[in-house]
This record gives structure tokens, C-alpha cells and sequence, in this order.
């Protein structure tokens, strides 16, 4: 069935109908990876967002059980040039197709994807929608009257309702009761404002237990569970938009160690006093070169965000401690005295490259200085 | 770092004749490398004993010997010139072991030669079976287990290890005659006991036999400050046995889901790191089509035919940041030639599916076996990119210049059934178009995966484009009736299946000869048909990040798709 | 007449993937032509679909398009990048065809492209078989005479043309079995009645047979001035019968007076002008080594691997040179790029001999038949330069990179002596050590000449490096006394035979490790020796003039002579 | 047998014996073409000079009856760095040690022809003496008391002695009786100052019987012989030692058409007004490209001469039609009305490329014009 990519610059793009009938909009937005489609489409981080992908060929190897990273297909909508009907590996559940039909998620295929990217490369991100029912009028009607992406809280929307645990036994969200002994050599308390379950498993493979609480629990909420350190997940959305959970980090600086991660990295910073800005097309896909200041060495980083830290701000001992080599922003603080560190990119990756992994070494080593 | 200022001076080895196994990849390798050591301000010094290569053309080195490359002859250069480097890494194996032989002959120490780039001491790991594996198993990674037996005793080893099948290979025999598969104990001890007893030192070699798993190649470069990158990684339609010089190869990989990319790549990471290359280097992986287990099958510590493939894949020159390197640069201080915005310090990202065929000298060597193994037989190679598999696969075979336009070659439909599944079992050169006539005869992917152990995913890919050709050769009519259509002021709306018939064979690659041959429709007509549907090909650009970033270097391919981006 | 101003942008076809018969030497000429037109200001746009090239790499172009070298998909570029100009001259045989079917479907003409450099009337004219044969009539220059006889009472033509020995090939059979040389009526009449009972077609084709006539090779270039001059001429080896590209070959060559020179260069030029080629050319001719009685076999009307070969072993850039004589440039407009003081408008002076010797994939086509007739089989060469033909052959004996150091492979010595007449009378790949074993056990020159049809100058060549193999076997005691002598002040003075037979071995090319094996000395005392004697290789330039003038290039090739020019 | 090559100024090169044994001198040049050393052997224009060939293989083919070029070895000495002793060639009737033996010249082999090539280059021809049975200095004393090469006149050596004919029939050169009667075509007057024999041959293809007159002969002996045309041939040494030839010339301008070749081309320069001077190593070999100025064509040419003219003192209608594009001598005369040309290279070639044969053409054409 035919369906349009309307971009609310009136561009628009004629393909097929993949997934649901209807409609989705939101901010459309390229990834680059060539692997890694499950993991994106269930990437709190894209939460209102249409996903396009720039590898032509998706749904190549179909949709498993074990590769999700939440509880729920996260994006708005996605775009492939093609996906495959007739999956192959081992560990495949359903088609693609199936899998974004039985989650109703609206997307089209058979659309010039590279088009799309190069579009949004010169355009800068914007609201688009995938449809299937309407004129390319009616869908822009439809797209102007829509609230601007940043104007949208979705931390709300992806955080965790209820506080829940995770630890080496669990490969999904297990209640978490306060009273209930430790299972682990450490103990985490992770802000969820979109985390990625991959986050939770590399946590418990260093021997932690991470206690994930609703991105609007309070400081002596999250302190209460007795963490030995706190870490501030990714998450979608404009980072200005959420200053109640900028005020509770900065209660809980000086408490414990902190990781942020991706957007609790810009927390951290805004924390710190700095700003952010949003960058044009975002940095999405497998292949970012990070250089870690301190040692010079590069780090090819799995990367998903569209905002940057403004590092003019920071203060009270907050520096920049990575960069991004190819436009030169912030990818990463650390704080001169306090055991405080966070990076703009994956250190989970899933999908994409597992470089940064160490990053989670460091985070236990703060952890084990300071406890 | 910038590069190292104390070198002046670099002795590059070319690779010497053309040989099966060795074309002009290295050529192509060395010439990069001299232009980038030359970009760099050094003096280049070359040895080659080519003719026919544009390495030896005067103005590719500041000096070029055409000489013999033997530590005879390159010594003698060493003393004269004085270099104070050599690179020794881009000449294939011709340079490597000359490398290694100046070395041990104590040339380079005496005349005080620095050996850029990869060191030796990695170079010998690398090659060393027993070294290498030692490597493996210190980091954790791991190799097919395998025992030298000489004398009958010594096959409980591998018969109690239960690991099967095993492969038995009697070392020392004309020919590699006398092997053979073990799926068993009684299979193992009657194998290993023929086999000794055929060889002419009474030793066989016995290994896990990787029957049916895939070949996953991975080209990973390194600088001396350990930053390393994977530039491309590689799948072979011919699973395990048959060389990857010899296979049909797809960049990137197709079917491994992230999880088993990144498990893989993050093993060709380590591996480099541990023999500490400097350079480029390729990482052969074995994967289990069934579970996450994989094996390291072999490390070429140097800059190979693969690469070439890798570099023309991606738009990633190699073999230029490999020379880089040698000379002590970072990967983060060279720029990426392609976008020239952005460093070489990153990892291309393809949008779009790379195919490459091998073309082989049977058509020269009439006689000659026709099967193809672990010892590549392929004297060159075509690749094409489009967006499709379909589409480069198509593209590719039609750039064999064999004769074969598409998906039948002139044998393929003599065979019996019976020798068609021999022709699936057993790899030979055209056993692609044994596969497209098994599916014309109606053979199911999973009957033809049995008997080829060939991927589903490629398989079904070959039943796509069978269908299609069914699909033509029964809509003939149609495509006349829609062609002779001259009244019609919208096709697509009075013929919605036959556009759509054609817009498919398009997409999938079909010539229009091949669509003129099929339907009835005369070529140009069919050709003015296209244009009035406008189902005619955009180029796109090869850029090494999927448009993300805009690229100077303009190199195209064509595609059935919306945009032209020239 | 500077380049034509007209021209803005050129097509240039790659050579598609490397086979048998066309190995780098296409992507060689191809990017030197590249580089030649970029030089005059041109864009360029590539097509190539081979990635294991430098050809194809990103900076080669302006625009490059990895696509297959076919009609549709160069018409696409073609209407896409409006080229002023297509050159397919340089991409061997694949680029010369398509260009041949882009101007027939009108496709160069629709969009206004002028096929530069030579006419496709004269490709035409030199690749047809009758064609070319009528214009050499034309011209007065002689080609074998033949026949195609399809019943036998045509074979009275023939039979009465008083020509003998004739060769007689049955067409359209498998492997071309079935023919055979007749050296009268009765066997005339024997074979062709046999062969055409086995033609599929029953057809023969009857041709004078030039058994051991010598085979020379010009390569010639031409301007649209029709100024003409050869670059090199080459000798083959192996007389007649054996491909060129199967042949060792010698630049200049060796054996020709300079009438019988002139004679062939004469021709080879009144045919380049009478086929009016735009660019360069490879002629090739055979000699009777008994008369002045030539024929012209062959005509490339193309850069071709010979071109390649006579690049290198001449200094003087062929492809280049075609390149810009393609775009208009005349001779004398173009600058000579090794001296860079005079022009490319002369022929170049070689003070030294190069000899060739292919290499073949025997290695790895183990059941292959290694006889080397007329269709080539070799995949790579390799190309070594001296002072002396002997130097030289030991030299190129040595780049071949196959185990063979010197003048015994590892199977001639196990041959009976009717298995060693054999080899020498039928061409195969190693009989250059079946000569050399035929030496040793006392064969005269004459004798192995009557075998082998090969000139007596190289069989007195072969036979020199055997007499001195077997002079310094008998020394043996003497050098090592030589190499034992610490006290002598003189050592000429004292031992002067046995440093004359040293210094006469190193002078025709024995290396080291030959001469300790032998002898007895151990290779570094030996070495040092070398040294204190004196006898120690010097460089020399390639400098297209023979010293004339003084050259910019530095491309040189070690001998034992007195002056280090470096 | 140890020989030397010992030069004026003092350099010199050890090599063996080769030809006669004994002493010969000249000055030293050098010839870069690849073959016809024995055409370079009996060409008179190397009268009083050591030949240095570059090739470093000769006498490969060996010496046959055929091929040479006047009445017996006309260098002084050769030098090669590589004699053959087993010739390979269906004519070859001797080695070229034999050869070189039997006429009694004094040879060098074994030498580095190349660096001698160069030594020549960079420091001019100069005299040089090959000697078996000298020391150094020695053959240096010797050489010093050596008149230089300018002052001798060779034309007068190798000039015949006679006047003799040539035409179709002879391959030799016949008794001249001026009393006997045409037997070809056109009759053509030759002032001999070292013809070489294939201009005879040539000439005599064109159906045009030679005299050739010895280079004394003066204007009106020539004439008398009732010329269609006159021809100045090459030949060695000096051209300003030349004046009574020159002289001779001029009294044959206007008479009939005139052709010169190599040292008649510098003749009728003389004739006209010009004066020659010393190239530092002149011009020999067969690959020198030179271009006519009227058609725009080049022809690659056989050369050998050591001077060339100074075009501009040239007279009375005498203009430079060739010159050479190597280094923009001088290598060809056209008279503007007169049917005068000639050429500095060698339309006869042996050795060398045969391209300006043609060039007897144009001059049939001149005498079938004007006769």
C-alpha cells in the first residue's frame, strides 16, 4: 500500500506502507549504523522521533527476543529503503514487518533513503510524518499544527512508572523492594530518563545491582536505597526542558559517585552550569570518533543525540573531558576533584561498537576509591 | 603525533609479478603508499622487478630500482640509498618476507634501517601457526582445535576431544590426496590411518571442520598510540572452505544482527591490538550459523587483496593511511581523503550493498579443475555497488565480461538434476548459476541451503530474482500490451501490475536485453517504455558516511532510486 | 597543434577485471593517461569496475563510476556527464570493444562524443581478419598467405601454392585437436581431410606455417601529423609459435642487422600510417632467419601489455604520450618526462638489455597443460635490465619469486635425455632449464637449436652461464684458496685465474648463494672477498637517451660495470 | 690482453684488447644507436675518430659482405663494452674481432661505455688514444704532441682517388669513362669529400647513374660530365678547413640543382655566407627528431656530425628549412629560388631509420623540374 514522508518543509517522499496503517509523526532524524535496527527501535532515546534509516538493506537478520533495549518499541515511526521479507539467523523471532505491524508502528519503505538523509544533512532536523491515508496537503495541515519536538517532555513518557531492580539473575525489570538485602557487590542507583536494559546488563556483569527509579524521584528518594553510586541514564528530548531533574542531580553531587550517560551527561552539565544547544542533524550512528583528552587516545563510539553541551558555562570544577573529532563538541565532563564522570555517548553500545565499555570500569573504580 | 621527524628517507618493496593470489591489488597498495609518504615530505625509495605495474613508472618514487626483490638486491639499494626506513607492509607477502629476511639477515640493523610500521615480531605471530595460536589463547580468543598426529596412538586426543566433524588432511602428499571428513570415531581412526599411511612423512593434520559456517572478514587498521578502527567488515556467500579470493563477497556483512557484528569486530580489535600492528591488517572470523560461537581463522598482518576490496568498498584508502601510520602518525592527524572535512579516524558507514565476483582463468585453462577450495584459483575480481544485493550482484556478473549477462550461464541447463545438486555441493566457479537453475526447477532455499550450506538470506535473494524471471517470462503479453500502449496518458493507472512488474526487474538489476530476451519487447522499445515510466537510474555517491557528511571525492555508482546527486 | 581546445571532458574506459592475457598493464596505462589529460586541464571521468586497481582509486578521476563496462551502462554515464571526448585505447581489448559498440548504437554520436585518438575504421581495419589482410596487399606489405577450406577439392589452392610447411587448423573444434603441419600434398591432403571431418562446421583453416622464424615486436606511436616513430623494438626468445606474452622476451633486440632493423621499423610505420592510428601501436612480424622475407602477424592498434612492457624497459611513457597525442597534441608538442629537456618527438636509445620473462600459474593449476603455444597463459611478468643478456636473465630468473635462482629449476636434471629433447622441441614453462641441463650433459649449440628453432645468439648466451657454472664447479679448491688469502697484497696478482672466473661469474649474473653452493666458499666470505677484489654492482639510469643527454628521472638497475651514477 | 683507453685530459679506462693490437688515436665520440656497427665502421665521416658505441652489445650479428658503406674501416678505433664472439646471422661472414683484426684496427672492449658516454657529454670531444703497450703517461705524453682534430682535413683521406661510377648495375665502384654513355635515367655529379656507399645505392634506385669525383675536382671537370645534377656528399673533420671545396661550389650554383648532404650541407652554407661551429659532443646516432619548417613534420633521422651551421650569416636567398628539435641546430638549407637544398643527416641512412629517403625524391624532382 502506498504511503507519503511528509516533511514539514513540504518535502516530501512516495513509498509503501511497512508496519501499521495510519499515521506517525514526530522528529525525523538518520541513524547510520549498518547493524542494530532491534536496538534502535526500542532506544528510549528516540522517543518522539521518526527514524531514518541510511542502511538500504533492513530487516536482513529479523527481530529476536534477546535484543531490546526497554520495554517497548520507542520510536514514532521508521524509514527503510528496503526490508526484508524473509529474515535470516538464528535467533529470529518475527519478520520486521510483523514485528513494527504487531507493535502498530507506522513506518514506510521503498523510499530513497540517502535522499532523506542529505535532506535533513542540509535542512536540519524537523517534524515529519509517515501516512497512508492522506494528500500531502492534508498531512502538512496536520504537521503545522503540531507542537514543536522541543516543546515536549519525553523523559516523562519513557521513564519507568515504578522504581525496579536489575540484577545478574534478572534479564528483565524484577520488583524492587526497599527493604530487600543486597544481591551484589555494588549497588546503583540509576535516574531513568530513558534507559537502555543494555546499560543494566553491563552493570551487572561488574557485579552491581541497579535499583532504576522514575526520572521525577526526589534526591533523598534515590539516597534512600543506599547506592554506592548514581548514575544518570540517556533519554530523548530537549535537555532544557528538564530543570526539576537538573535540580535533583544537583543534590545529589558530593553524595556519591556519578556516570552520567548521553543525556545525563547534559544534565551533569547543566547541573554544572552549562547550556546546551541543538545541533543541526544530531549525531546518530556506529562510527563516532571520540577523543578522550586526558590520554589522546579515539574512541569509536555508538552515539544518539541531537543537543550538545555548550562548555563555556561549566564551572565549579567541571571540565571537558572528550571530544567528538569531527565537529569538535563536548563528549564528555569530569569533574577535577569529585567522583563525578560522564560521556555524551554509549558506553553499552548495543547497537554499535562495545570500545567504551571500560567506561563502566571506571565509574567501579571511582565507586571503590571513594566507598 | 605528526610524523616522525628523524625519517627522512623510506624504502618501499613492491610486490613483483603477477600471480594467482596476488594482482595488481598490491600495485595499487604500494603506489598509495608512495604518494602518501610523499605527500608527507619523504624521499621514497623503490625496488620492483614489474614491468607491468604503474608502481615502477618513473614518477612514482624519487628513485626506483628495477631489480630482483631478493636480500641480495635490496641490500645493496639499503647500502647505497641508506634509507631510514623501510615499509615493507604493502607489498603482499613478496615484501613481507623480504622485510623479514633483511632483518634476520642483520641488513636493516647494520645499515641502521627502522622497519616502519608493523612490527616483525608481530608479522612472525601472525604467521606462525603454532605462535599465533599460542596469541589466541592468551587473549581469549579462539582457533579451531587441531593436533599433528603421527602414529595411531596419538588419535585419542581428537576422538575423545567430541568435536565433530573433523577434517583429515595427510600432510606431505601429492596433492592433498588421502583426507577426508570424520564425523565419528570409527570414521576418524579409518581416515587418519589411510592418510598416514599416504604420506610420505606419516603425519596428518586433524582439525574441526567448520562445515557450513560463515566467513565474516573484518579490515582493521591500528596507529602506535593503539587507537583502532575496523574500516569495513566482509560476508561471504561461499561459507567456510572455500577461500575468500575465491568467493563472492558482500560489504558490508548481511546477516549478522549488531550483537554478532560488534562480537566479532570487537575480537578483530583485539587481535590487532595484541600482535601490536601498526598499519592495516585483516581478521578471517569463522561463525557458527547457529549460535554465537565463532573461530579466528587467520590474520594477514599487512595490507591484502582484501583490503584493496575493502578500500574500493568503503572509499576508505588503506593502504595511503597505513603508510601514514608507518611513519608515525595518528590515525586522528590524517585526514579522510574522501569527505577531506573529517579524519581517517572513524569507520565508514555503507549505504549501499557492495558485491564482488572473482573471475577466474578457466576459460584459458580448459583442463583444469574447476572446483574451488582453500588454495585461490581467481586471477581478478569485479565488484559493483548499488542499493540493492539484487541489483550489485546483477551489475557484478555483468562486469565479468565472461559472456554471462545474467542469471544463466551456457551450462547450467544441460545438467541433469542429479549433477545439478552435485553442482550446489560441491563450489566450483559457476555455482551461482547452478543455484538460479536448481530454482528454476523448482528447488526449495532450504533444499538448495542443505546442499550448499549457503545462507538463506543470499539464497533467497537468487530465488528473488528467479521469480522475477518467471514472472517476465509469463507476462510477456502484458509487457507487449504495455509498451504498444501509445494512448494511454497514465500507464502505471491502465497497467498497474505490469509497471510494477518492470519497475522490479529494474530495481533487481535485470539488463534490458535480458527483459527484450524474456518478454518479446524489443530492446529500444522497452528503453523508451522505461523512460516514459521513468524508471531510469539515479548515481549516488560513494562518500564513506552514508551522507552524513558532504564528501569532496566524486565516485558514483548507479541505482534505481529517487535522487541524483551529480 | 596544442591540445584541442574543444575538449573539456573525457571518458575514460577502465579494463574491467584482470584475466588471463590482461593483467595491470591496463590499469598502468589507464592512469597514466588519467594523470596525462588532468595534466592538460581536461576533466575525466572514469568508468571501471575493478576494484583491486589503483585505477579506480578516488583521486584518479575527476569522476569515477564503478559500474560494468558494458553499452548500457557507459551510455548512461556518457548521457549523464555530456564527455566532448571518449578514449578507449587504453583500457586493452574490453575498452577498444565497447567503444566499437557505443559508436554502432549511435550512442556516441546522439551525444556529440568524438572518439579520440585512433579511428574505429582503423581498429576495425586491424582487427578484421580480411580487412587487414587486404590492406596490407594494399600497402605491399606481406602477411602469411592462407586459406579457409571448407571441402576438400579447395585444398588444390593450397597444395599448388608451392608453400611448405603449411599449418592446417580445423575450425569450430573443442580445443583445436585435429590439425597438424603438413610439409607436402600427400599430409596436406591427410590433414585437412581428417580436420574437416572433425570440424563442427567442416571447415579448415590452411595458413603458411612460420616454423622458427624469428618473432620481433615494434611498438609504434603516431600523431595526427602523422609524425610516427617506434618506442622499442623486442625480440622474442622463443621464435614463432609461442604468444608474446608467453615468450621471453629482449629489448632491443639482439639478432637483427641494422638493414633487417630498419626493414621491420620501416613496415611497422607505413602500417601505423596506413591504418591511421591516433596513438600507439604494437606490430607484430615474423623473420626468416635466413632471408630478408618478413610478415606482419599482428597488428594491436592499442597501448597493449607489450606497450607496457616497452615503457618500462625504454623509460618513454607510452599511455601518456597516446593519451595527449588523443586530445591533439602532436609528438614534438609533448615533453620527453624522463630527460625533460627534450621531447617525446624520437626513439629511444637503450644502453642496456632487458630481458622479460612471463610467469605462469602452473603453481596453482597443478593439472594444467604447461605448454605454451599461441593463446597466453602466463598471468604476471617481470622485467630485470643489465649491462650483459646474461645479467639480465639471471636477474629476471630471480624476480620470478618461484624457487628457481639460477639456471636449474627443480625437475630438468630428472629428465632422460629423449625427455630433455622433448622439452626442448616443445615450448613449455620451464624449458629455459631444460636448455641449460641440455648444455650440461654436452648437447651442442646446434643440436638444441635444431630442437628448439631458438636463435643460436641466446642458446650461446645459455650456454656461456652453463660453461662458467660448470668452470667454477672444477675451481672450487681455487676460490677457496682465493677466499683463504689473507696475506696477499695483490690478490689479482696472485691468483689471477681464479679471480678472472669470479669476476666473470658475477659479471654474467651467478648470485652469491650460486657461487658458495658451487664453489664452496661460504656466501659472506665470499661477499667479502667481492669486496676486497673490487667486484661489486654499480647503478646506472634508465634515461631513454643512452647518456645523450643528462635526465631528470632516477630510475635505475644495478650492474658490474665501473661508474656509479647515483 | 690489457688495453687502455686513455683521453687528452687526462682520464682514462682499462679494458682488454680488442681487433688489431697496438695503438690508435682520434678523437673521441660517441654513437647511440642500437645497431649497425658496421655501417659506423666504414663510414668515412668518422675518418680520424675513436667511436665509442653506446649499445654495450656488439657484434652480435657480425660483419657480412653487404653492408658497408665505402672501400674499407674508416674509424680510427672503437670502444664497446661487450664484443661477441659468436655472431648469430644468416649473412654474417666473420666476427667483428676478426674483422676488426684483419683491417688492422686497434680496439677497446670491456670498457663502461656509459661512462664514457658521459665523461664525453660533460667535457666535449677531445682526442684519446686506445693503446696496448703503454703506460698512462705514456699515451698521455703521446697524445699531447697529437695535432688537434680541426687541423687535419680529412676529405682528402677518404675522397677517391679516381673518379668512378655508380648505377643500378655496380654494387661497387666501376672505372668512369666520360666518354661512355648514359645508362639510367638522370646523371648525377658526386663531390666525394667520404661518400658513404649507400647514398650510390639509394641515388641508383632513383635511375640516376653516380660520378663520383674526388673532393679536389674543380667545377668545370664536374660539369663536364654533363650532370643532371649535382650532389655534395658527407664526410669528416673540419668544414672551415674546407675553403677550396667551398670554393668549387660556388662556381656550381645556378648550373645545376644541387644537393647536399651532411658536410655539403655545410658546404653550401659556406657558399652562402655561413660559418660552422664545434658541438661539444655533436650529433650521432639514429634517433635524432628533426623537423621541417615548411611542412611542420619531423622525421626521426640518422646522424653524425660533429659542427653545425651558424644560420646567420646565410645569403643570397639561402634560408634554414630544418632544424633539429633537440637542441635547434641547424639541419637542413633551402635555396628560396634557386634548386638548391640540403639536409645535415643522412636520407641514406645505414645506419639508422630510413625516413628521409624521401628526401632524394625531392631532389629528382628538382632536376626533372629544371632539366
Amino acid at each position: 500500500m502506498r504511503a507519503l514522508l511528509v516533511f514539514q518543509d513540504g518535502s516530501y517522499y512516495v513509498g509503501e506502507s511497512l508496519g501499521a496503517i495510519g499515521r506517525s509523526q514526530g522528529e525525523i532524524v538518520f541513524n547510520t549504523g549498518m547493524t542494530g535496527y532491534q536496538e534502535i527501535l526500542s532506544d528510549p532515546s528516540y522517543a518522539g522521533q521518526i527514524v531514518n534509516l541510511t542502511y538500504p538493506l533492513i530487516g536482513n537478520y529479523g527481530i529476536n527476543d534477546d535484543d531490546i533495549e526497554s520495554r517497548r518499541i520507542q520510536v514514532s515511526g521508521l524509514v527503510v529503503h528496503h526490508c526484508e521479507e524473509i529474515p535470516s539467523n538464528w535467533r529470529c523471532g518475527y519478520s520486521l514487518q510483523d514485528y513494527l505491524a504487531k507493535n502498530n508502528i507506522v513506518a514506510i519503505k521503498g523510499v530513497d533513503t540517502r535522499a532523506i538523509t542529505r535532506h535533513v544533512r542540509q535542512k536540519g532536523v524537523m517534524l515529519a510524518t509517515i501516512t497512508s491515508d492522506e494528500t500531502v496537503d492534508e498531512a502538512l495541515a496536520r504537521l503545522s499544527k503540531m507542537p514543536a519536538y522541543e516543546t515536549a517532555d519525553f523523559t516523562q513518557v519513557v521513564t519507568t512508572p515504578e522504581p525496579y531492580l536489575w540484577n545478574l539473575n534478572t534479564s528483565a525489570p524484577a520488583p524492587y523492594d526497599h527493604k530487600s538485602g543486597r544481591t551484589a557487590a555494588r549497588r546503583i542507583a540509576l535516574l531513568d530518563c530513558g534507559v537502555k536494559y543494555n546499560i543494566l546488563r553491563s552493570l551487572a556483569k561488574y557485579d552491581c545491582e541497579t535499583v532504576v527509579f522514575p526520572c521525577t524521584a526526589s534526591h533523598s528518594e534515590i539516597l534512600a536505597c543506599k547506592p554506592d553510586g548514581i548514575m544518570l541514564s540517556p533519554g530523548p528530548g530537549d535537555p532544557a526542558n528538564l530543570h526539576p531533574i537538573v535540580e535533583t542531580v544537583k543534590h545529589l553531587v558530593g553524595q556519591k559517585p556519578i556516570l552520567g550517560v548521553c543525556l545525563g551527561n547534559q544534565i551533569l552539565g547543566a547541573a554544572f552550569g552549562s547550556k546546551t544547544f541543538k545541533l543541526r542533524f544530531g549525531h546518530r550512528g556506529s562510527n563516532h570518533p571520540v577523543k578522550d583528552l586526558n590520554t589522546g587516545k579515539v574512541y569509536i563510539t555508538s552515539q544518539n543525540h541531537g543537543y550538545a553541551l555548550d562548555p563555556d558555562g561549566l564551572k565549579d570544577g567541571m571540565e571537558v573531558a572528550h571530544i567528538n573529532l569531527n565537529d569538535g563538541t563536548v563528549e564528555g565532563l569530569r569533574h577535577k576533584e569529585l567522583p563525578i564522570i560522564s560521556i555524551q555517548y554509549h558506553p553499552e553500545a548495543s547497537p554499535g561498537p562495545t570500545d567504551s565499555a571500560y567506561f563502566f570500569g571506571e565509574f567501579m573504580g571511582l565507586i571503590d576509591q571513594g566507598g | 603525533m605528526p610524523r616522525d621527524k628523524s625519517l627522512n628517507s623510506v624504502l618501499v618493496l613492491g610486490s613483483g609479478p603477477i600471480i594467482i593470489g596476488q594482482a595488481a591489488e598490491f600495485d595499487y597498495a604500494g603506489s598509495q603508499a608512495c604518494q602518501a609518504l610523499r605527500e608527507e615530505g619523504l624521499r621514497v625509495i623503490l625496488i620492483n622487478s614489474n614491468p607491468a605495474t604503474i608502481m615502477t613508472d618513473a614518477d612514482m618514487a624519487d628513485r626506483t630500482y628495477i631489480e630482483p626483490l631478493n636480500v641480495e638486491f635490496a641490500a645493496r639499494v639499503i647500502e647505497k640509498e641508506r634509507p631510514d626506513g623501510l615499509l615493507a607492509t604493502l607489498g603482499g607477502q613478496t615484501g613481507l618476507n623480504l622485510a623479514t629476511q633483511l632483518a634476520e639477515a642483520g641488513i636493516l640493523e647494520k645499515y641502521g634501517v627502522r622497519l616502519l610500521g608493523t612490527p616483525l615480531e608481530a608479522i612472525r605471530k601472525a604467521e606462525d601457526r603454532e605462535e599465533f595460536r599460542n596469541l589466541m589463547k592468551q587473549i581469549g580468543e579462539p582457533v579451531p582445535e587441531s593436533w599433528i598426529v603421527t602414529d595411531e596412538s596419538q588419535l585419542s586426543d581428537p576422538a575423545s576431544a567430541g568435536i565433530w566433524p573433523l577434517i583429515v588432511r595427510p600432510a606431505y602428499t601429492l596433492g592433498g590426496t588421502g583426507g577426508g571428513i570424520a564425523y565419528n570415531r570409527d570414521e576418524l581412526y579409518e581416515i587418519a590411518h589411510r592418510g598416514l599411511a599416504l604420506s610420505m612423512r606419516r603425519q596428518v593434520m586433524i582439525e574441526r571442520y567448520l562445515k557450513g559456517w560463515k566467513e565474516i572478514e573484518y579490515e582493521v587498521m591500528r596507529d602506535a598510540n593503539d587507537t583502532a578502527i575496523t574500516v569495513c567488515n566482509m560476508e561471504n556467500f561461499d561459507p567456510m572452505g572455500v577461500h575468500t579470493g575465491d568467493s563472492i563477497v558482500t560489504a558490508p556483512s548481511q546477516t549478522l544482527t549488531d550483537r554478532e557484528y560488534q562480537m566479532l569486530r570487537t575480537a578483530s580489535l583485539k587481535i590487532i591490538r595484541s600482535l601490536g600492528i601498526e598499519g592495516g591488517c585483516n581478521v578471517q572470523l569463522s561463525l557458527d550459523p547457529k549460535s554465537f560461537r565463532y573461530y579466528i581463522i587467520e590474520v594477514n598482518p599487512r595490507v591484502s587483496r582484501s583490503s584493496a576490496l575493502a578500500s574500493k568498498a568503503t572509499g576508505y584508502p588503506i593502504a595511503r593511511v597505513a603508510a601514514k601510520i608507518a611513519i608515525g602518525m595518528r590515525l586522528d592527524e590524517i585526514e579522510n581523503a574522501v569527505t577531506r572535512k573529517t579524519l581517517a579516524c572513524f569507520e565508514p558507514a555503507l549505504d549501499y550493498c557492495v558485491v564482488k565476483i572473482p573471475r577466474w582463468p578457466f576459460d584459458k585453462f580448459v583442463g583444469a579443475d574447476r572446483r574451488i577450495t582453500t588454495q585461490m584459483k581467481a586471477t581478478g575480481e569485479v565488484m559493483a555497488i548499488d542499493r540493492t544485493f539484487e541489483g550489485a550482484l546483477m551489475k557484478a556478473i555483468r562486469s565479468l565480461e565472461n559472456g554471462i549477462i545474467g542469471l544463466s550461464n551456457k551450462t547450467a541447463h544441460l545438467l541433469s538434476d542429479i549433477e545439478i545438486e552435485e553442482a550446489l555441493r560441491v563450489p566450483a566457479d559457476e555455482r551461482l548459476w547452478a543455484i538460479t537453475e536448481a530454482f528454476r526447477r523448482g528447488m526449495a532455499v532450504e533444499e538448495v541451503h542443505a546442499l550448499s550450506d549457503i545462507d538463506p538470506w543470499f539464497l533467497n535473494k537468487l530465488r528473488h530474482l528467479v521469480d522475477i524471471e518467471m514472472r517476465l517470462k509469463s507476462n510477456g503479453t502484458a509487457l507487449v500490451r504495455l509498451a504498444s500502449d501509445e494512448k494511454s496518458d497514465d500507464l502505471t493507472a491502465s497497467h498497474p501490475l505490469a509497471v510494477r512488474l518492470l519497475r522490479e526487474a529494474k530495481f533487481a538489476g535485470f539488463p534490458d536485453v535480458t527483459l527484450a530476451t524474456i518478454s518479446g519487447v524489443p530492446e529500444l522499445k522497452l528503453r523508451s517504455l522505461r523512460n516514459r515510466l521513468g524508471i531510469v537510474p539515479v548515481y549516488k555517491q560513494v562518500d564513506t558516511c552514508s551522507a552524513e557528511f558532504e564528501a569532496a571525492t566524486p565516485y558514483f555508482y548507479s541505482c534505481y532510486d529517487l535522487e541524483d546527486e551529480r
